[in-house]
């Protein structure tokens, strides 16, 4: 039996290549990170947080919310789905209560928001732009049950009117999380990047729904929700490509990435940095693993600098694009 | 040193069916055994779907990755003499540990043990052996019928064995033990379960209600339990 | 060891509740057969053919076609990945030498049909009217590579526009088969249905991408390619509960189904029938082996048609829609 | 009844390793060994990813799953006296069988047998075992190099030995013995190698481009093959 609370934390070892990524003006010790509300201080037990290239917190939102009812999360093949519905403390506690738990560590602060409306998500974005947070992740990509999925970040249209408007609202860094529930993923990257996005995470979770044939009840309270895990890698993978291709602003990939490989398929695909969800349920150090797994990995290729993966992913004439099955 | 304090609970990755990666989330199970100084851990488990299946497929000598301990475990306060606990089914893994804490601390435990049938109470000797006073009820013989177990209770009280309730395994047992714990202003604690992801407070997938202030909050079980106030937890 | 090939031919027993359903015009005798490409005479040596509720060819086209560079498909979590690229022996051919073979078994023939515009889709369905074939199945949501992964059935407006030309082509029973590559799956069902579709399937591969961390390169050789197995599953439930609620044609579901259990997931969601594509891939029978536990499960539940599993999903008032997380 | 004919495959559902249904496809092996009398299969395999490392760790006992046989294998045609078979690595796997079959009907075997090393050459016993005359060729001391081969090659060919040429498990010897073939008009086969889905003929991933009719023809490898004409293979 193996307690992993128990033996992860000397499990530290320094990189001899530079694993640095620049992610607009923000420069991160390397190139992974939490995914939004799949982390919290609890991981404090598992490992050292100063390891991270970043923090990215739990999205929050303006007042209290109570999220959605139970069952919250329900088990897939290779996957999971979720229908937490953002339970949030509200602004005021963050500022006072989490903030000041993070300003005790290096790494910089990402903080996700969400609201209802371009100008409420302004208003937030602008309320944070104080010391100690780093950037603003705006996740205009959460699968809104309300309009049967629908989310700003759907349409290339609303995704430039949120992001516009939270543009002018902040001088922080404006990181801008997407939906992969669109038909588009490039267009969408396009709008937010026209927007005046420093960055893109690709992305949120895909909508899916899970049914109990024992009990003829979906598996989750919400009756649809989120399906995250490594069953999503292949289409986030591709959406990274898709979004990397399609802007010059930094994209975050972030879909089922488990393994240090798992993040080293995405850097080739065009992703400068990778966030880590749902393994870290699984596994709870898988951040810090993945960390050290991409650093031996450099060592083993020759590879001295991790940004030189970003995008180099191989093509040769015989693989061009054709029509598939 | 402990390795995990009654009420506390391991989160088991139990991926062990052939050609999935199922179940894919782990399981939490109660410590029902932590000794440090043999460094053993056990569990009690009853078989109830995938997880607890591939649980029960693992050979000896095969590994099993465990993480834990994790939660909030049984409180005991120094000034308690007689404790009452109350379990049924598996609820008895997660409450023997505290019938030996209690004994450690000199607690004088009654355990009230309901089952539904005699070969189904689990864990009678272990209770025994902790010196508490063991009283089984059983559904087969109509002992576990609520007014017999309010009987037994209301005579626990009377002979001022009952400082706290402890509770486990049973919505019916709790919605009871909540009913004796107002009315005679006995302060109480129930261990409750809840579908994991995560186990560390990272989710909120494990959330419940309860009282706070007149209102309703949701808690999560990995977190900020899985042991509750009593009159808190809404049942 | 067991060899399937060698076992399996025993294994048809008669169900006692009623399988059939009705899709439109058309009466299968019960509700599973193979997805189109996931099937081929040489599952003739594994089960009985007259078992199947109707057959599905592989997507033909006019004219000859040899497919994609190799290699075709790629494993993923739980999923494969493939850039089949709807090899053809075209038009001649299937009705030379395919047509007269599945002429020999009871079970409906479908045959599905792929062309680069409106007009060549109307012009094969209408060569393909002809006796011994009981519908089409337009297959208009393969996704398109050399559109970046865009097909018709991308969008409601092109689903109409072919939808339209089709229906005006043929006599025959018109199935639908849709692409989860879109953002609004009710709208696109919605529009085929307008146009004059008989039913829909849903749905056929999402997009998706796999990068060898070895090689630096695509794991297939047309870079991307389509997602399917039980990975979809959650994905394509969803969107078949979305399109059966918007429509009041049949639904028929495809995404990852390979046991009874995930059959009645699907009639439960609202699918009328379901398709059967990898699982076959990995167990040869798995085919019959559903229809068997569908009978089975009825059985057991009590249940003497299985049209009354159709839409049953039961939903509480606790489970409204709310927000995702 | 044959369990198996020289040449074809069994597909193999090798989803051993914990926690993934990984490997998510099944894996083709040739049968080394089908044995109808005692019902025995065996296979001889070279662990590469994870579908032949699932395979490596299965234990005395426990069940695998296999589908087959599979393909088109080798064709004798009663008129050859002596055939020439010429392998690499574990093509000889493949080759194996054939020998046997060949010996039963009384058909002279020379085996060209070629490996990095003395001690990497496979199955040379078996080969042996059948009659077949092992002319083993290695890396290590040059005899393996084209031109080492060549002559040996002009060699049974001037013995009147080659009727025909069976080849399997090098791209390299398979461009050497079309050269040959063509030139000396001797006719030949070759056991093809290709990535598999489903083994049957249905899902087209395993396609090989073949000469046919002076155009190039994608032809499956599982369901018109292994084994293919040696002329229209493009190596
Ligand atoms: C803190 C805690 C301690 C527990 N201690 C014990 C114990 O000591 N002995 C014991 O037998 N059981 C215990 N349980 C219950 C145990 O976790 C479940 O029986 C187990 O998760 C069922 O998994 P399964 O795969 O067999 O069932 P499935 O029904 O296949 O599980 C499906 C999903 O539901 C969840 N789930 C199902 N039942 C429960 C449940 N009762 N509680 C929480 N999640 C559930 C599973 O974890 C999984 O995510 C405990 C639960 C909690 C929360
Ligand atoms: C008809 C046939 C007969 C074969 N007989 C034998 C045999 O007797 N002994 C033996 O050792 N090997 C044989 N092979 C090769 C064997 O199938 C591969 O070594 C095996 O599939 C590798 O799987 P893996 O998971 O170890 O490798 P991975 O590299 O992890 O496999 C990844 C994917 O590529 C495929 N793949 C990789 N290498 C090959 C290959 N050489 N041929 C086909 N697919 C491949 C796998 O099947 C899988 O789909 C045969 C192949 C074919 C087509
Ligand atoms: C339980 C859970 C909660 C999540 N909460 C949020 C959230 O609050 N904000 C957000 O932007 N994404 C949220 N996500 C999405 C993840 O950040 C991530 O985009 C997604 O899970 C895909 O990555 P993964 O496959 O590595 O998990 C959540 C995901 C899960 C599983
Ligand atoms: C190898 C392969 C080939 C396919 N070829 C076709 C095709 O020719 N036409 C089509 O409409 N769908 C095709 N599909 C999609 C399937 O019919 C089905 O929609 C998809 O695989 C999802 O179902 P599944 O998860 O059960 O496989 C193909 C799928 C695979 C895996
Ligand atoms: S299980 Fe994740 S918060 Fe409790
Ligand atoms: S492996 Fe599917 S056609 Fe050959």
């Amino acid at each position: 039996m193996t307690s992993r609370l128990a033996d992860v934390k000397t499990d530290s070892r320094e990189p001899q290549v530079d694993l640095s990524v620049r992610i607009g003006r923000l420069t991160l010790a390397n190139p992974v990170m939490p995914a939004s509300g799949t982390f919290a201080e609890g991981l404090e037990q598992v490992f050292d947080f100063n390891r991270l290239g970043a923090f990215v917190t739990k999205t929050i939102t303006r007042d209290y919310r109570s999220g959605n009812p139970t069952p919250r999360v329900a088990e897939t093949a290779s996957g999971m789905l979720n229908s937490i519905g953002i339970p949030s403390k509200g602004l005021a506690t963050f500022l006072s209560d989490t903030l000041p738990f993070y300003r005790r560590y290096r790494p910089p602060l990402i903080v996700s928001i969400s609201a209802p409306t371009a100008e409420q998500f302004a208003e937030l974005a602008r309320e944070l732009t104080v010391p100690g947070i780093a950037a603003i992740e705006a996740n205009i990509s959460c699968p809104n049950i309300e309009a049967d999925g629908r989310a700003f970040a759907m349409l290339p249209d609303s995704t430039e009117t949120v992001v516009r408007r939270l543009r002018a609202a902040t001088e922080l860094p404006l990181w801008v999380k997407l939906t992969p529930n669109t038909a588009d993923i490039a267009a969408v990257a396009s709008a937010a990047e026209a927007a005046g996005a420093d960055a893109l995470v690709v992305a949120n979770t895909i909508l899916g729904m899970a049914v109990d044939a024992d009990t003829f009840r979906p598996r989750l309270g919400s009756i649809m929700g989120g399906l995250s895990g490594p069953a999503v890698k292949p289409i986030i993978l591709r959406m990274t490509y898709q979004a990397a291709r399609a802007v010059s602003i930094p994209v975050i990939g972030c879909g089922g990435i488990g393994t240090a490989e798992d993040a080293v398929e995405y850097l080739l695909a065009g992703a400068t940095a990778v966030q880590v969800g749902t393994a870290t349920f699984l596994h709870p150090n898988a951040t810090p693993e993945i960390i050290d797994g991409l650093a031996t990995f450099c060592c083993r290729r020759g590879i001295a600098r991790i940004e030189d993966l970003v995008g180099a992913l191989v093509l040769d004439d015989a693989s061009l694009p054709a029509a598939a099955s | 040193m402990t390795l995990a304090r009654p009420g506390q609970f391991f989160h088991l990755l139990c991926t062990g069916e052939m050609g999935m990666l199922a179940p894919f989330f782990r399981r939490p199970m109660s410590a029902y055994l932590a000794d440090p100084s043999s460094g053993r851990l056990e569990f009690l488990y009853k078989v109830n779907g995938r997880g607890t299946r591939a649980l029960a497929a693992l050979q000896p000598g095969e590994e099993l990755n465990v993480l834990g301990p994790l939660g909030r475990g049984f409180r005991l306060d120094p000034s308690w003499k007689n404790i009452v606990v109350v379990g049924r089914g598996v609820g008895l893994a997660t409450l023997a540990p505290l019938a030996e804490a209690a004994a450690a601390q000199r607690i004088k435990v009654t355990a009230i043990l309901s089952a539904r049938r005699p070969d189904l109470l689990m864990s009678a000797e272990r209770f025994q052996n902790t010196g508490a006073r063991v009283l089984p009820v059983y559904d087969s013989d109509g002992s576990s019928a609520p007014e017999e177990v309010e009987k037994l209770l209301d005579r626990l009280i009377a002979s001022r064995l009952a400082d706290a309730f402890f509770v486990c395994g049973s919505q019916r047992l709790l919605r009871l033990l909540q009913r004796f714990s107002e009315t005679h202003a006995i302060p109480g604690q129930v261990a409750l379960e809840q579908q994991m992801a995560c186990g560390l407070g990272m989710c909120f997938c494990c959330v419940r209600p309860f009282r706070e202030d007149g209102k309703i909050a949701q808690r999560r079980v990995c977190w900020e339990g899985p042991v509750f106030n009593l009159q808190e937890a809404l049942a």
